[in-house]
């Protein structure tokens, strides 16, 4: 335990240090922007895209390619579509006259 | 070089996302900020792309086409759906990015097996696949299943011990997981698609039982699970935008979850666990337990009190939403400024099913940002109002909640409707609305009930005044 | 350039999530509490005296020696001082009847 | 296995200052969130004495001597300094943390010369322990100047052509300290020394001309830069909880120092360099611009006025720190309270000369909490108020901000106590307020002025009530 601590002593302080980031950054959210918010982090955790395309350019079985493909897919789709919905959702708030 | 490059194109993004995330917080910067957070992702995937060491070139094509597909349908898909059905979308694209998690596990692990002697498995790596795997998906399954119900596909289910076999089933699977690390028995294979077929039953039974109604809350909280499903990604391959994206979902997500609970009143556990206590009134009834009566209106009467008004508040809640009335009540709304009568919307924080649905729907339908005043600041103004005009709404104006202390709904701030000189709720039977109890609003001598949908009686509310 | 930072890269990383941190703590802070923060912060940053009690501890010559112990009196002084004033500082703001 | 748990505490550490500069930041919590963070420091010092590797035993009697003598003087004089003369204790705990930094790096300068040949310093190390003794002498010197001013040893002093020395100073610094990490020269160790006493002169330079007022603004600074020097050291000694500490303390200061210079609304350029514009009405006159006049009350009307108010707003500002008025401020709400006049006092952000200066002074005369009303919650309550009695307050109350763009002051913020029916103004004469402007409040026809020091008249006021 101790030792694992130690290892990784870096990776702990950088989790702790977002985890204190993200607590902060919503804090102060007005209850208006709470599923524009939610959608915008939606996207966000969309960067798991990056590990698809990463399985998918070493893919060497069909299997791999096939799963890899898929994940791409779906990925861009998390991305994508969650960026594209929360833009949406935003430009209704736009003070009209 | 490529690899140095990348590191700071990595960089780039993350800070992109801790500035955008920062942004969407503020509704001045909040669209910015999501342009930045999506630059941020754009340039972490092209540079993934070009840069990343190992990338076959062979590959390139699958790449793309996979990047293109999922690009075409998910702006089509983003495009289209009804600002209403925006819960529903959400969650669905939750759901992809659970599924990807999910399978990204699963190759990896098919590489763990390949390269290492079962048995021998790096336990760090197992421990980040297992974990990526069963977050993955649960998140995946469900926000299926919460897309599902959002959508009226799917009703509540409860089996009997519900939560005894949730729990059971969730240690089971910690069980297996620990032990096929720890151990690294020969089965391991075995086990591990054991595990994934365990995860997902455990996603369908954890959102199954859950309230339809509490979903905008479960889809939040398997946001934030996507989001740590990401960050192991990020231990996975040892790379920082995954987990600086990842670990900043998860946590926002998991306050963002816990605000929602707040502004309900209801904790966390209350949520996911148990149902609302007695649910006694969701009867009709037209007396009221301490013997007031309801007094009904017509619309013709409606329309004349309306008119004659110096300023009216309109309280839109969940039946506004359903009746899809958005476009006519803006449409009574500029009827009525033409005639010199003041109107606002006072907007409660969790009106309708999600939160902000309210000022979602109602600025679909052009409704000027400016009308729309939040809780705090229009609670004063009730008591120098004309008419209150209740829209589809229900808990939100239940007196119960500052009144009667065995009330579910108890401590939840409400809008103060009954200050003002004339409430009239427009709904289409006595029924309860969401935490099913009875509302004493309904029976006080101030307020008068039109009945009927919502959409139907503001266009007759319109015309009558139009004529007037 | 580009290879300090790579070789940095954590530390990158934890500075600038840190900054955030900083950051984000203030921007809700009512002016009220301004003079005891800065007064907290200010005993925070005492914590410069690790680096005097790391460089006493290893002093050698006369000269390492005094000003080690100069420099350990100096960060108690910031920190011990710092807490105690902020301390008296908010004791004043709790609420009287 | 010592240095495990070292960083198992200095973890420890790191997280109690995040959690305690939050808790910081809120009032209910801001007690307790000091006193975390001092837990914080008490384990990170006890744990480097007893578990750092090298710290030789013949050296725990220097240590625990130099931490007892630090723990006596610090306490004490934090213990018996008066709440007035907060910031003077402020910024010096300030310089010595500078000072600490500033000899770290004269002796880690030392061990390097030792254990290196001159011209082949490690350039990253070198760079660092440079860092370190610039930022931590002129946070030292620095300090001790704005400790020399606020308490009143020192005036401002500015030398023609001050910024020009002081920009060409800074770029001498830093250009010797480039060529030295650099071309590693064999005079290193004299361009060390030079570099040191340059720094201290700079401090020197860089606070003198700058305005006793703006002292607070100036400490702040400094105490983010104490903060980037306690960095410093962390990066010297990887040490991360020294690391934590110094950044945060860095961009939270740095901050705080902004969010200071926005309430008085100014740049902090035009407090570093310049001061104020044209300073003109800083003569007396008695009759305005605008042709108004100035009406004089003496103290035995005000009596009258105060006693058969309904209620009383009180607008304290420097002239009350000034005359040390606060007990007996406090002795005239609680007699007109008595009299079952309403006394509230309103809160100017920047009141007084440090942030928060009215909380320190009236809370210091046990005034409570409840009756400190902060501007934008009073403000709209002047214009049903009876009688705003200003005590030594000018700029927070100067409408000029409001209405003249051509003003200095333009945008700050203003109490709105021309609302009010009465206003009687407390100060000693026509004189302006530290921007140096004239107040057309003073003219106006409700506002009427009452001269004197606000101690000896405030005195006066109470036993002329006492004795109505
Ligand atoms: N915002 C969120 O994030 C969120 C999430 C989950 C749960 N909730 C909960 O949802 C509730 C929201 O309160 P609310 O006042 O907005 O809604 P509500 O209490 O659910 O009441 C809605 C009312 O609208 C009426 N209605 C339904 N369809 C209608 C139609 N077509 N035309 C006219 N009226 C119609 C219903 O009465 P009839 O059937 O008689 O017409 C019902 O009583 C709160 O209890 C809140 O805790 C909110
Ligand atoms: N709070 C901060 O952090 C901070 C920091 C730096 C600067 N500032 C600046 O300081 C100003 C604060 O405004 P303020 O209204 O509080 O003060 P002010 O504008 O400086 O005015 C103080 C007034 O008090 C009077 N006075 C002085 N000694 C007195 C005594 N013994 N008895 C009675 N009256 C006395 C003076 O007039 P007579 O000489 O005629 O008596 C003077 O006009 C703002 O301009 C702000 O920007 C604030």
């Amino acid at each position: 335990m101790l030792e694992f601590i130690n290892s990784n002593i870096q990776i702990i302080y950088l989790v702790i240090l977002m985890i204190f980031v993200g607590v902060e950054l919503i804090e102060k959210v007005p209850s208006v922007l709470h599923t524009p918010l939610m959608s915008g982090a939606n996207a966000i955790h969309g960067v798991v895209i990056i590990g698809a395309i990463i399985i998918m350019g070493q893919a060497e079985s069909t299997f791999a390619i096939i799963l890899g493909f898929i994940s791409v897919i779906l990925g861009t789709l998390n991305v994508v579509g969650g960026f594209v919905v929360t833009d949406r959702m935003l430009e209704m708030f736009k003070k009209k006259k | 070089m490529n690899k140095e490059i990348l590191q700071l194109i990595y960089l780039v993004g993350s800070i992109s996302f801790m500035i955008g995330l920062k942004m969407l917080s503020k509704p001045d910067t909040a669209r910015k900020g999501n342009l930045i957070a999506a630059f941020g992702m754009t340039i972490a995937i092209l540079g993934t792309i070009f840069l990343y060491e190992g990338i076959k070139i062979s590959n390139y094509g699958w790449i793309f086409g996979g990047l293109i597909i999922g690009t075409l349908l998910g702006t089509l898909s983003a495009k289209k759906v009804k600002m209403t059905k925006m819960p529903e979308m959400v969650s669905l694209f939750n759901g992809m990015g659970g599924a990807c998690a999910m399978l990204i596990s699963a190759v990896e692990f098919t590489h763990l097996t390949h390269n290492h002697e079962i048995g021998a498995l790096p336990k760090g790596h197992l421990l980040i696949i297992m974990l990526g795997l069963i977050i993955g998906s649960i998140s995946f399954v469900g926000s299926l299943v919460a897309w599902g119900k959002l959508s009226g596909h799917l009703g509540d289910k409860t089996l009997k011990l519900q939560q005894v076999v949730n729990i059971g089933l969730l240690l089971l699977i910690l069980g297996i997981t620990c032990y096929t690390i720890m151990v690294g028995p020969p089965e391991t294979i075995t086990y591990f698609y054991a595990i994934w077929g365990l995860s997902v039953l455990y996603g369908i039974l954890f959102v199954m039982p859950i309230g339809g109604a509490d979903m905008p809350v479960v889809i939040s909280l398997l946001n934030s699970f996507t989001g740590v499903a990401a960050a192991m990604g990020g231990f996975l391959y040892d790379n920082k935008v995954m987990l600086v994206g990842g670990i900043l979902v998860g946590s926002a997500g998991t306050l963002l979850t816990l605000v929602m609970c707040k502004a309900m009143n209801r904790s966390l556990t209350n949520v996911l666990i148990g149902n609302f206590g007695g649910g006694g009134g969701n009867g009709e009834s037209t007396t009221s337990l301490s013997g007031g009566h309801v007094r009904e209106i017509n619309v013709g009467d409606t329309a004349i009190l309306l008119k004659y008004a110096n300023n009216v508040i309109i309280v839109p809640g969940y039946g506004l939403a359903v009746a899809q009335a958005q476009h006519v009540c803006h449409e009574l709304e500029e009827i009525l400024e033409k005639e010199g009568v003041g109107v606002k919307y006072a907007i409660h924080p969790v009106a309708g099913r999600m939160p902000g649905h309210m000022n979602v729907l109602l600025a679909e339908s052009n409704v000027s940002y400016d009308k729309l005043i939040e809780m705090e600041h229009i609670n004063p103004e009730f008591s120098t109002t004309d008419v209150v005009l209740v829209v589809g709404a229900n808990d939100v104006v239940n007196p119960a909640a500052k009144t009667d202390p065995s009330s579910p709904i108890y401590g939840m701030p409400i809008l103060d409707v009954e200050n003002a000189k004339n409430i009239i709720v427009m709904k289409r039977s006595m029924k309860a609305g969401y935490a099913g109890i009875e509302n004493e609003l309904f029976f006080q001598p101030k307020t008068s009930m039109l009945f009927g949908d919502a959409k139907g009686t503001l266009t007759k509310l319109v015309s009558e005044i139009k004529a007037l």
